[in-house]
């Protein structure tokens, strides 16, 4: 592998060498440089909530709770919770990926508002620095869901500055979902038609318009939880007739749609790396594309299949399930028209292509068993059971994460001119899937069996399953930690990529690597379609 | 778009990343429109409370619209209709390039806010003197009967004041937000900073002006027009 | 510790064994679909491999296959939801006449009170082939009442009662666990349900004695209150008469009609400004912080018990020993309470 | 350009239709519907003042792209079905699945 770097014959200039500094990062209105700052601080921000994960994962290894008292265990559950929906998952392909490539991917010289851009990024570092403080401050432990009145009323930690931190992380959000929208609308580059928009742009665009409509609900839902705890009266305060149950509706309003603007992302880049990979356009372009409008819009008429036995009405619960039967069928649409792409191409088992085939294999069984929870007969059994963690957990790990980590892999030459070391993308990729799989597998097992979530102790039948759990979960960790020391190693020691190391067809990779400052040397004209693969080389050529 | 030499004036306001003053313009309004999509929303989930409660308890949401001023609500209606009118005429003006006028029709419009907060502000003051301020400034704990004898508050009432005070509050700092941003654009107006090609900032502040007034024209009749004044 | 591996829970009620049928239903129709997403990838990956000397073949898509995997999947979908739906419906709905237990939860122990008034903490003795329902309401944070074996959950509201019925078919001791997050103890919040033999429960029952039946506490409470000054039998109350209420539509002065039920009866005891009765005056107090969840179910309990025919705990109130508890220790029968 | 410049007639003329509405709104408040008309009533007006701010002050009726105003009914679409779904469980608590029935 590359063990000589080019020595850097004259670089052209890029948006990482146009200018050096700390100023010149912090005050960058550069989409490219915003989205790099946007990396860095979502690993930072992962890593804590990994970090609370692990001390989970070696809490739950003996039945007894004795690693730590009840109370830390409550709070350490609820700050990974928090920090990783919330301060990663949320932001994780948006506002790195996504704030990267969507105006190179449209010809586009930067986002529609750069200063506003900037602006979400600020925000998301004030209210990263809220939790981070009360982190430190004792954390907060009412679960990620803030469930009123153990939120408003009984809690004893920090639940009004981190419902803040969440209120002001929220506009982070809403502000970039409203600049993706617009640029979409009003940017893309002469000939760059709808119909020829690649599919990364059309799962952002849909998963903008969740963050637009569902984050304010959030926001004003939060909002009304911290002056409820001020004001020690609130609308959900059932000691004036208030309804905590009214509580979960305006939550999940937001935190069902919340699981889309997860993995919509994740489906953008999926698109992208099995059509390269597979030297192949996509499979039923207008179906995926519609597909992913589809789940933003049926996304909002499912929440309630979180309450099923919450305390809401048997009519409810019967209109609920069926709706959320009807979501997944356009997920199901994706995952048929992906494996179809595959059909007949010739096929490269590159890292990201590995990280893209175990989003298939995860995202299905995360769907799949998505069908149980919304089943009536079901969900009674396993809701508030390690079932439904182990099933988010696929959809937002086995989901989100893989395919956050396939897209970084895709897009790292682009970002940094440089290749990664291959062999040891290849050895994380498959210690991330099998550590995942025996992390997660075992808890269907345990839900089924019983075994509530968010338990400090446990009764001594469910260890074994336990520990197998835990094992996985070691396995991950290194799984995780390993692209971070050779991607960054790669920053040095990695071979100079080219502009299109992977032959690929999309318009980021007609600019050189890294991109200057304003994406292109001149607007480009689109005259083709997406995943032109017809025109491009036949297979993916190999850089070391 | 032929008048390349209007654009060449205002080309100094054209940010590097947009091709022309119309991609410019229509970016933006489109922006501000999505932002008070995301304001619909964020109003949504208390109308949402507001609906679910009123259904519940629609005797107590009487009985709380009574001690609604309706004179104090009625004059604030018209305060912020009347500065909507003005913030239109502004923005004609402004498309007229009359600027002058367009800042002089701002600097109205925020003197109509500041009456509305005033207004508001006293009623804020009325009910903290009755004791209807949920929380522990509550002291209204008995209502009369017809008949002078009277029973105990239900404690609902308390809910209908949360929501009360919580709409109105978040109305009222959206009004604050309004009067600043109407008074920095009045004074950049004023200043002359825009033309009859390059107003798109009065165009949006005003946009986001007729929604404060669109939240009120909704909360008037559900806060003020629901006592049942004839039983 | 591999002895007690547990892989699957054990059926002991009517409904066990719906639920574990369509489960595997599900295991079985989503794992044919698992299998062949999976089975197709690998094949493609390893068939389509790439060679040198293969350009790839440009397919744009297929309607018909878009249409196939859009309706056959919707299709097993819409099976899954009637059959889940039928499971439901059946589970939410208790049978007429199941013998009632009342629970209440509070951070962190279970409450729970049969009609007979036997009281225990955390451990509930059922009879094996009876209907049960449980009316269940929470002192302060929401809590869930769930027994994996009988596959039933049911959070657990401040403020509102919320109820779950079961039919146990097998004996022995069952996990009860609070399925809801609930604060520092949640997962101590904890205990067993026994199924015993129908003779056995009764023995049981018999052999731990008590204060009354709940309904002769709840009408001590009523006495004591002084309720009865006003809801009388004659004429002269100020209050509606109590007697035969429970479960009928009551007029309100607004013009409604609401059913008389347990949720109503607690509301309009707390509330009583909210909802008033037709032809009566708003002049009832609220004894809202007066009385607490348990005083409320017996009065609850109590008022029901005016409304089935000769069936009434008779004794004159004892004025002596007033068993008003307000500690959370008060539990009777001290050889049930099993705390954690 | 191609905004579209509004004679100032409509603005006067809006202004004059929404004081007109407010005062009939006010009015019929005092007169006796019954509760549920009532409201509608007032909800109704409240509707079409909305209406004429929306066209004429904000000036959808006359933006040269039809995005803005799908982009704001979008908005109305969501809240209704926020509106609507939670009243589905409300309303029907009464209905099935409630304690003992």
């Amino acid at each position: 592998m590359a063990t000589t770097a080019v020595a850097n014959p004259v670089e052209r200039e890029n948006y990482l060498n146009t200018n050096y500094g700390i100023k010149s990062w912090l005050l960058t209105t550069d989409h490219k440089r915003i989205a790099i700052l946007y990396l860095i601080s979502i690993t930072l921000m992962f890593f804590i909530g990994g970090f609370f994960a692990t001390l989970i994962r070696l809490e739950l290894l003996t039945p007894q709770g004795d690693l730590m008292t009840a109370d830390t265990y409550n709070k350490v559950f609820s700050m990974h919770g928090i920090v990783m929906v919330f301060f990663f998952l949320i932001p994780s392909i948006p506002a790195t990926l996504g704030n990267f490539l969507i105006p190179m991917m449209i010809g586009a010289k930067d986002l529609a508002f750069p200063r506003i851009n900037l602006l979400s990024w600020y925000i998301y570092i004030v209210s990263a620095c809220l939790l981070i403080y009360v982190i430190v401050n004792g954390g907060v432990d009412t679960g990620w869901t803030f469930y009123t009145p153990f939120s408003t009323t009984y809690s004893n930690t920090n639940v009004f500055l981190a419902g803040i931190a969440i209120f002001i992380n929220g506009f982070s959000s809403i502000l970039t979902g409203l600049n993706f929208i617009v640029t979409l609308h009003r940017m893309r580059a002469p000939g760059m038609t709808w119909s020829r928009l690649p599919l990364f742009c059309w799962s952002h665009y849909a998963t903008s318009v969740i963050q637009v409509l569902g984050t304010p609900v959030i926001a004003i839902t939060l909002a009304l939880v911290a002056i409820e705890r001020v004001w020690h009266i609130g609308i959900f305060d059932p000691k004036v007739g208030g309804d905590p149950v009214l509580f979960q509706h305006m939550f999940w309003f937001y935190s069902h749609p919340a699981v889309y603007i997860m993995i919509l992302p994740s489906m953008a880049v999926m698109s992208e790396i099995i059509t390269c990979f597979s030297r192949k356009r996509i499979f039923g372009y207008a179906f995926v594309a519609l597909a992913s409008i589809g789940i933003a819009v049926i996304g909002f008429l499912v929440w309630a299949h979180h309450m099923f036995v919450a305390g809401i009405s048997a009519y409810a619960a019967l209109v609920f399930s069926l709706l959320s039967y009807f979501v997944a069928v356009p997920s199901a649409i994706k995952v048929f028209n992906w494996t179809a792409t595959m059909y007949k191409g010739n096929i490269s088992l590159r890292t990201p292509m590995l990280y893209a085939l175990g989003f298939i294999g995860l995202f299905t069984i995360g769907g799949m068993t998505g069908l149980f929870l919304a089943c009536l007969g079901i969900d009674p059994h396993v809701t508030d059971t390690y079932f439904v963690v182990a099933h988010f957990h696929f959809i937002m790990v086995g989901g989100a994460v893989m395919a956050y980590l396939g897209g970084i892999h895709f897009w790292w030459p682009k970002m940094t001119g440089r290749m990664y070391s291959e062999i040891w993308g290849k050895v994380a990729a498959f210690l991330i899937f099998a550590g995942f799989n025996l992390t997660f597998l075992p808890q269907f097992i345990l839900g089924y069996a019983g075994m509530p979530r968010r338990y400090h102790a446990y009764v001594p039948e469910y260890q074994v399953l336990n520990v197998l759990s835990t094992a996985g979960a070691s396995i991950l960790a290194l799984g995780y930690l390993l692209p971070l020391i050779y991607l960054l190693s790669s920053l040095r020691n990695g071979a100079i990529a080219g502009d299109n190391p992977w032959a690929a067809q999309g318009l980021e990779w007609k600019t050189s690597s890294p991109p200057p400052t304003f994406n292109f040397e001149e607007t480009p004209v689109v005259t083709w379609e997406a995943y032109d693969y017809e025109q491009m080389p036949k297979e993916v050529p190999v850089v070391s | 778009m032929s008048a390349s030499t209007t654009e060449a004036v205002a080309q100094h306001s054209l940010q590097h990343h947009f091709a022309t003053m119309e991609q410019q313009r229509q970016s933006t309004t489109l922006g501000m429109w999505i932002f008070l999509v995301t304001e619909i929303m964020f109003f949504g989930g208390l109308f949402t409370a507001y609906l679910v409660y009123r259904t519940a308890h629609p005797d107590v949401w009487e009985m709380g619209s009574q001690h609604m001023e309706f004179w104090l609500g009625t004059i604030n209606t018209v305060i912020l209709l009347t500065s909507s009118f003005f913030v239109a005429l502004s923005v004609h003006y402004a498309q007229r390039g009359m600027t002058k006028i367009t800042a002089l029709l701002l600097f109205l419009t925020v003197l109509c806010g500041i009456g509305f907060l005033g207004i508001k502000a006293v009623e804020y003051h009325n009910h903290y003197k009755e004791g209807t301020v949920p929380g522990p400034w509550w002291h209204y704990n008995q209502v009369e009967n017809p008949d002078g004898t009277t029973r105990p508050a239900p404690h609902e009432l308390q809910l209908f004041f949360y929501l009360y005070f919580v709409m109105t509050g978040l109305h009222a700092l959206h009004v604050t937000i309004g009067i600043v941003l109407l008074a920095l654009i009045g004074l950049w107006a004023w200043q002359g900073k825009y033309t009859a090609e390059y107003h798109n900032p009065v165009h949006i502040s005003g946009l986001y002006w007729h929604f404060v007034d669109l939240v009120w024209i909704f909360l008037y009749p559900l806060l003020y027009l629901i006592a049942n004044k004839h039983a | 510790m591999l002895k007690d591996l547990s892989l699957w829970p054990s059926q002991a009620s009517t409904l066990s064994g719906n639920v574990d049928l369509l489960y595997i239903f599900l295991i079985v129709v989503t794992g044919l679909f698992t299998l062949l997403v999976f089975a197709l990838v690998i094949f493609f990956a390893y068939k389509y491999r790439q060679t040198p000397d293969r350009h790839a073949t440009q397919i744009e898509g297929s309607n018909v296959l878009e249409a196939t995997w859009t309706l056959i999947p919707f299709g097993i979908f819409m099976i899954m939801f009637v059959w889940g739906a039928a499971v439901y419906m059946h589970s939410v709905q208790p049978p007429p006449n199941a013998m009632e237990i009342y629970v209440v939860g509070k951070q962190w122990m279970w409450k729970l009170e049969h009609p007979e008034g036997v009281r225990e903490i955390n451990t509930l003795h059922v009879p094996i082939g009876k209907d049960v329902r449980l009316t269940m309401i929470s002192q302060d944070v929401i809590h869930s009442f769930y027994v994996p074996a009988f596959r039933i959950k049911q959070d657990v509201l401040p403020g509102r009662y919320t109820t779950l019925w079961f039919h146990a078919t097998k004996t022995g001791h069952f996990h009860l666990f609070c399925a809801e997050y609930c604060g520092t103890l949640h997962s101590g919040m904890i205990g067993e349900v026994v199924v015993m033999e129908q003779n056995e429960y009764q023995d049981w029952l018999a052999g731990n004695a008590n204060t009354g039946t709940m309904a002769s506490s709840g009408e001590k409470t009523f006495n004591e209150l002084g309720c009865a000054s006003c809801h009388r039998s004659d004429t002269q109350g100020r209050g509606p008469d109590l007697a035969g209420i429970f479960g009928k539509p009551v007029a309100l002065d607004n013009g409604s009609t609401v059913t008389a039920d347990d949720n109503y009866l607690r509301d309009s005891i707390l509330n009583p400004g909210s909802k008033v009765v037709s032809g009566f005056k708003p002049i009832m107090p609220t004894y809202n912080g007066i009385v607490n969840e348990e005083q409320l179910l017996s009065l609850v309990s109590y008022i029901k018990s005016l409304s089935q025919p000769r069936q009434q705990g008779q004794p004159a109130p004892a004025p002596a020993s007033v068993p008003v508890h307000t500690g959370r220790t008060q539990a009777p029968s001290a050889g049930n309470t099993k705390v954690k | 350009m191609s905004e579209h410049v509004l004679p100032i007639r409509v603005y006067v003329l809006t202004f004059i239709a929404l004081m007109a509405l407010m005062v009939l709104t006010a009015f019929l408040s005092t007169v006796p519907m019954g509760r549920e008309l009532n409201t509608v009533v007032a909800l109704f007006i409240a509707a079409i003042k909305a209406t004429l701010v929306l066209l004429f002050f904000m000036h959808l009726k006359y933006e040269n792209y039809i995005l803005s105003t799908v982009v704001f009914v979008a908005g109305l679409f969501w809240l209704l079905i926020f509106f609507g779904l939670t009243l589905v469980d409300y309303s029907s608590r009464h209905v099935m699945g409630v304690p003992g029935h």
